[in-house]
């Protein structure tokens, strides 16, 4: 699976355990190769059942990606493994969505913590930003640029045999249902603006068998941990994977339901059944956790780190997207007083070129001109830092509003 | 000879680049990849310039202090990325994949052109661009080559003057697969298989070779669907979560 | 010496299946099994044989203590019949004996040890005149048919005119009859060729096997590395002669119930002592001469080895047989003679294999089971044949005639 | 017996001749070292440790695949020796050398068959198996080999390995100087070739020791002032360079006598010719002449012996 280069390997379906019967074994194993953005990508595309339906930032488009979705792998060529060493078939890589760590892929390990290579006053400041930003806040401003992704999925509505899904297109995106009726209802997304949040590289997760807080209104299975008074945490972009699941109502742990039949005589499995009641029953059965036999639909939300799909430099967004306070007519020259050579006006107005994005998303010219990509107040910040100074600096710059 | 050559490959490049962006505005932006830095980087791996015979012996200081002097400096870097795979190196052995390197990357956090650049030819007059930095294969190509003894062959001047640095400085990659793959080797004469294997006849056969992939693997996250879960709050001494436990919906 | 013995040899008429000689035959057939697998699984699967410790058991005992052991052969010829000491005569044709069943036994022993056993004709048609190794092997192979040559007379006294092969073989009685009787006829004329050449043979070859290892100065230790070294073979080769027929004799003597040849032996020791003197004295020369001696007294395993080997080996039964007195007991005889044989036994192990001290890795090596098995099945065997030809052959002397039942 | 007077005397004048005149004629040893061979420098302040070379080897001479892949360097937690499975090795030697951080540094040391310019593995072999080739290898050709290991007891190195295990046709192994590479491809050695750093740098001998000599001066401080294989034994075709004393790293102190020159010395002179066998047959032709007169002059009815032995 891993090392197969002739793309023909697979397994039956279920798509786990024993190959398939009419693989061509001896070939594959003939022209055994190193793992490749497709063999990696045979799982990792479809996180969620489906090509890009989980995963913000990963998807099969990357197969032959365009340089302006993925510079890495678009422009530079790069397979996985290139980033994500291997040491003894560990790989690295810390995912935001599974627990297993076994090593972490950083861009600094390739750019370093002084990435704006050259010496200008504009790359001086870029690089102060690394201790606070993540590199993917800039520089993969939007997510699902390529491949539509599932931005909701509320499990709670499947089982309408009656329900016609409405098809709906994102951009050029080719048609996507709204409903299945063995799935349930679904938003689609495609260059989306991530939600931002503190991150210090650690997730706070429920893992299977924690009971939740039943009383909450949304229950964060994955969420990232981090404040702005951490040093180590960056403001980092996530895709949350928002959805309606079930809870077990008196031990308040997550349910899992039996979906695929096992056989034809299979009377528990949900997609031949559509009796949740059975089929919750069986799967937490085969999880050894207990069902007491009543369930609730409970929001969950996932965050899902952007990470892959990095822009192009020229796409990476620019100091007024986020700094609003730079759109006025004061910007650099609050503090720099000499203009020397610069205009710093043209330099903090200038916005991202998002026209890759046109045939992508209806809204793209709002998105470039917007200035309010990051909620600074969300972070916790009294408003923009330039006005009212960085985490660490109480350095008000300039105008700061008496009083 | 070898200069015509230069030359004859010189035309030829020169004669990609100025159809390349004709190229790339006439088909439509997906395909506009088919020739991106990659591509460009591919094309001037292949590159052989003619050899440098006299050098310039100078101490590394004062090879610094003149390369200042002549004002150049990592703004005039004008190729950020090459991939290292020269025909010069190939012509020899063939067993890794190219090397990526970020020139630009290195020029920056160096910030002095003679860490790498350390001699300069004497006859200037086939690199009139830039004689102070000309690329490591115009000296260093043939490894023992009887007339240049103490000369590196291309391959010892990379490693000699990466590793050693890498070290030092105690970044970039630190191993040998940090930078580059080994080539595969050809498996069709290795395997040997019937027609119409059954799985486990596959399994045992590439097991012949690679038990000790095999043990390795069944310990990886990938196989147990588990493992240590240092990132998580709260629960980074536990060491046994994965797909395999946690809450996601993953059918 | 004026009044020797009339000598007369005869076969000993005794029975041959004797408990001694079933023991011989289990460490014959033990020797067997071993070398069956050393020639189905190689040299590795019976000996603890290395990189760095190539040689051990087999070469130093089998073939290098063999071929000095053999020594009573060519020294006892040269004192009957070139020194023309007829008194000497009846200890001669168990010494020849001794002499050829050793040399057979040190090639067998090489034919179980050397890695391609099937090329070990190949010195003779590729020559390597550098090597100390051809030198010593062409003179051995020469010497072992020189030999058989001078033992030859020996079979044709018991068979000519009496050639009767057994069964379907009796085809061949005649030609084998005229074989004998035409040897007999040039023998006659031309043994002294070989009597010689034996001896100048055997001094060649003793000497050569202690320049053996003088290729490796590195790791032979500095108690016996020395330029004289083959010298010093030579010597304690020529020491080791007459004290190995007294020792034989001895133990044929007491186990046969032969006539005892104390009459022979007692002058035989005292020509021993001269040539055990002249030995320690050039080793004791060279030991100063080099100053390796600073290395005796620092008790580690080859020193002390090499104290015993010329302590006990050297010096005691130079003391033992300096009184004239002594000379004359069997026992006390038997004793030194046996001190002698065990020294240059121990002489040749200490050069091979105690003293082979490979710096780089310093290798240890102990010698395996299968080594063991086959150098105890190769010296059983000698053993067992020498028992068998003097039952059939006029080898030992029974001149009083009187074969005790 | 019968020794007749007059082929005594035959055989005494030639003895004679043959012993008076060969000692003149032979001549003090010389080295019989190749004048314009090739060798290779390993200069250890360059070596990383990679097992590349031991792979190279593998690949080129054909071994048996290794039990544990090149990749793992685990391996060089241990000493190990060349055997018949690998021709070369490379051993790790922690000599306490630190670095700037102050973290301790590891040398790595390649081992291989040093191709002595004088190799005493051919002087000992019996049948010339072993020969000096006159680009530097020390070749073996198995076709004359009997297995008598005599080559590996003569090796100062302890390099010749020996297949122990084959019962018929053992080889003795050891590197070969990728000699097939160098006369049909006109390659360097395979671990030369591959090695990424040029710890091994292949070329004439003599240019090598030049090479290694401009090193030693150019780079005061970086090297021990001792090119190993120099001198030693009479020198190798392999040579080479080290940070650290070469003590520490594994290298015996050797003499820088050629090994053989003691033993063929001694052989040549005691036995060109075979004058001195000629001389000690004529001596003792003399003696067996004179006691056999005398006795015959005492006992004139002395015939031979019964059983005609003697």
């Amino acid at each position: 699976m891993c090392h197969d280069t002739t793309g023909t390997y697979k397994k039956a379906p279920t798509k786990a355990g024993w190959p398939d019967k009419g693989v061509d074994l001896k070939d594959v194993a003939e022209k055994v190769g190193h793992s490749s953005r497709r063999s990696c990508g045979r799982c990792h595309f479809n996180g969620g059942g489906g090509d890009a339906i989980k995963h913000a930032d990963l998807a099969g488009n990357l197969l032959k990606p365009d340089p302006n979705c993925d510079i890495h792998m678009g422009g530079l060529d790069f397979s996985c493994t290139q980033c994500h060493t291997t040491m003894r078939h560990r790989i690295a890589g810390s995912s935001s969505s599974v627990a297993a760590v076994e090593g972490v892929v950083r861009c600094a390990d390739c750019h370093s913590d002084r990435p704006h290579l050259g010496n200008s006053l504009l790359d001086h400041h870029l690089n102060m930003h690394c201790s606070t930003i993540d590199c993917n806040t800039c520089h993969s401003p939007v997510y699902a640029k390529c491949s539509p992704t599932k931005i909701w999925w509320d499990w709670s509505k499947a089982g309408d045999k009656n329900r016609k899904p409405k098809m709906i297109k994102l951009g050029n995106s080719k048609a996507l249902p709204d409903y299945h009726v063995k799935k349930g209802e679904f938003k689609w997304g495609r260059a989306v603006k991530p939600d931002y949040a503190w991150f210090n590289g650690k997730t706070k997760r429920i893992i299977l068998g924690d009971s939740v807080d039943m009383r909450a209104d949304v229950i964060q299975l994955t969420s990232p941990v981090g404040l702005r008074a951490d040093p180590s945490a960056r403001i980092t972009p996530f895709k949350i994977m928002k959805g309606m699941q079930a809870f077990d109502a008196r031990h308040h742990t997550l349910l899992i339901p039996h979906l695929f039949p096992r056989d034809s005589k299979d009377t528990t499995a949900y997609w031949k059944n559509y009796d949740w009641d059975k089929s919750f029953a069986d799967g937490m059965q085969a999880a050894k956790l207990p069902y007491s036999g009543e369930w609730q639909w409970k929001e969950t939300w996932t965050y899902w780190r952007v990470e892959h799909e990095v822009m192009p430099a020229s796409m990476a967004l620019s100091c007024v997207q986020c700094h609003s306070s730079l759109g006025e007519e004061k910007t650099c020259n609050r503090c720099h007083q000499d203009n020397r050579h610069i205009n710093f006006k043209e330099l903090a107005h200038k916005t991202t070129d998002f026209t890759f994005l046109k045939d992508k998303r209806d809204d793209v010219e709002q998105l470039q001109h917007s200035s309010d990509y990051i909620d600074f107040k969300a972070l916790g910040y009294k408003g923009d830092p330039i006005i009212y100074g960085g985490r660490f600096k109480k350095l008000p710059l300039g105008a700061l509003p008496q009083g | 000879m070898k200069r015509q050559l230069f030359r004859f490959r010189a035309v030829i490049m020169l004669v990609v680049l100025f159809l390349l962006p004709s190229l790339s505005m006439a088909q439509n932006s997906d395909t506009s990849r088919t020739l991106f830095s990659q591509d460009l980087a591919r094309l001037r791996a292949q590159e052989v310039v003619p050899m440098v015979d006299k050098v310039k012996v100078e101490g590394p200081i004062r090879r610094s202090q003149r390369l200042h002097a002549t004002e150049l400096s990592i703004k005039d870097a004008k190729t950020t990325y090459f991939l290292l795979d020269s025909p010069i190196i190939k012509a020899q052995e063939d067993h890794y994949a190219p090397v990526r390197f970020n020139h630009g990357q290195h020029a920056a956090s160096s910030g002095d052109c003679s860490v790498c650049h350390h001699l300069r030819p004497v006859d200037n007059s086939s690199y009139s661009n830039h004689p102070e930095t000309v690329r490591c294969s115009a000296c260093h190509q043939q490894s023992f080559h009887p007339d240049y003894p103490e000369r590196l062959g291309l391959k010892a001047a990379y490693h000699q003057n990466c590793i050693p640095c890498h070290k030092k400085q105690n970044a970039g990659p630190l191993t040998c697969r940090g930078c580059h793959l080994n080539n595969v080797p050809e498996h069709k004469q290795l395997v040997k298989l019937p027609e119409k294997p059954d799985p486990l006849q596959v399994t045992a056969e590439c097991l012949r070779c690679h038990e000790d992939d095999a043990n390795d693997l069944l310990h990886t996250a990938h196989w147990r669907w588990r493992g240590a879960s240092l990132y998580t709050q709260d629960q980074s001494r536990q060491v046994d979560h994965g797909k395999g436990t946690t809450a996601l919906n993953n059918d | 010496m004026s009044h020797h013995e009339p000598y007369n040899p005869l076969p000993v008429r005794r029975p041959l299946w004797t408990p001694g000689v079933l023991v011989m035959l289990v460490f014959m057939v033990a020797g067997g099994i071993t070398v069956l697998m050393r020639f189905s699984g190689g040299i590795g699967a019976v000996a603890n044989l290395s990189t760095a410790r190539p040689w051990g058991l087999w070469v130093g005992v089998d073939v290098a203590t063999g071929v000095a052991l053999a020594a009573g052969g060519f020294t006892t010829a040269a004192l009957a019949h070139i020194l023309g000491r007829h008194h000497y005569e009846p200890v001669v044709r168990p010494a020849l004996l001794t002499a050829m069943l050793g040399y057979t036994f040190v090639v067998l022993g090489l034919l179980v040890d050397i890695g391609r056993s099937w090329a070990i004709w190949k010195p003779m048609v590729y020559w390597n005149t550098n090597s100390v190794l051809f030198e010593v092997a062409m003179c051995v192979m020469i010497y072992l048919n020189v030999l058989y040559v001078e033992f030859l007379p020996i079979v044709i006294e018991q068979f000519e005119g009496r050639v009767a092969l057994p069964g379907f073989l009796a085809g061949l009685n005649l030609p084998v009859e005229f074989f004998l009787r035409f040897a007999d006829k040039v023998l006659n004329k031309t043994m002294w060729v070989f009597i010689i050449s034996g001896v100048v043979l055997s001094c060649m070859h003793q000497s050569s096997l202690g320049s053996l290892m003088l290729i490796a100065p590195t790791k032979l230790h500095p108690l016996w590395f020395t330029p004289v070294l083959p010298l010093l073979f030579l010597t304690s080769a020529l020491a080791v002669g007459y004290p190995m027929v007294v020792v034989e004799s001895t133990l044929v003597s007491s186990s046969l119930n032969t006539d005892n040849e104390m009459a022979v032996l007692a002058p035989l020791s005292r020509i021993a002592i001269g040539l055990l003197g002249f030995y320690l004295v050039l080793k004791i020369g060279d030991l100063l001469l080099r100053g390796s001696w600073i290395y005796l007294f620092d008790g580690t395993f080859q020193t002390n080895s090499f104290l015993v080997e010329v302590g006990l080996g050297v010096i005691t039964p130079l003391w033992m047989l300096w009184s004239p007195r002594r000379r004359q007991s069997q026992r006390y005889l038997f004793i030194a003679a046996a001190l002698i044989v065990g020294g240059v036994v121990l002489n040749r192990v200490n050069v091979f294999i105690i003293g082979f001290t490979p710096p780089v890795t310093q290798d240890h090596y102990t010698p395996a089971l299968g080594e063991l098995l086959v150098t105890f099945g190769l010296i059983a065997t000698l053993m067992f044949i020498y028992r068998v030809l003097v039952t059939y052959l006029p080898i030992l002397s029974q001149s009083r005639g009187d074969i005790k039942p | 017996m019968q020794l007749k007077r007059r082929s005594f005397f035959k055989l005494a004048a030639v003895g004679a001749v043959t012993a008076v005149t060969t000692p003149c004629t032979v001549k003090a040893w010389e080295s019989k070292a190749p004048q314009d061979s090739y060798g290779c420098l390993v200069d250890i302040s360059r070596c990383i440790g990679c097992r590349k070379c031991e792979q190279a080897c593998n690949a080129v001479n054909e071994l048996p695949t290794a039990a544990r892949s090149f990749d793992d360097l685990t391996v060089l937690d241990e000493k190990r020796r060349p055997d018949a499975t690998k021709f070369t090795v490379v051993n790790r030697y922690n000599t306490g050398r630190i670095d700037d951080k102050g973290l301790l540094v590891a040398d790595f040391v390649k081992v291989q068959c040093m191709h002595c310019q004088d190799p005493a593995c051919v002087s000992a072999c019996i049948t010339g198996a072993m020969s000096k080739h006159s680009n530097g290898a020390v070749h073996y050709d198995a076709s004359k080999c009997i297995g008598c290991r005599c080559c590996m007891v003569a090796c100062p190195f302890e390099i010749p390995a020996y297949e122990y295990h084959n019962p018929i046709t053992p080889k003795v192994m050891k590197c070969t100087f990728c000699e097939t590479l160098q006369r049909e491809q006109n390659k360097p050695p395979a671990c030369a070739t591959i090695c990424p750093t040029e710890a091994i740098t292949f070329g004439k001998r003599n240019t090598l020791l030049n090479l290694a000599k401009k090193r030693l001066h150019d780079n005061p401080g970086r090297y021990v002032k001792h090119i190993y294989g120099e001198k030693e034994v009479g020198g190798t075709s392999w040579l080479y360079l080290s940070k650290v004393p070469f003590a520490k790293l594994g290298f015996i102190k050797l003499p820088f006598n050629p090994l053989p020159r003691l033993t063929e010395t001694l052989q040549h002179s005691l036995f060109s010719y075979l004058w001195s066998p000629a001389l000690l047959f004529t001596l003792l032709g003399g003696v067996m002449y004179r006691s056999h007169k005398k006795q015959s002059a005492h006992q004139p009815d002395n015939t031979q012996q019964p059983g005609g032995a003697l």
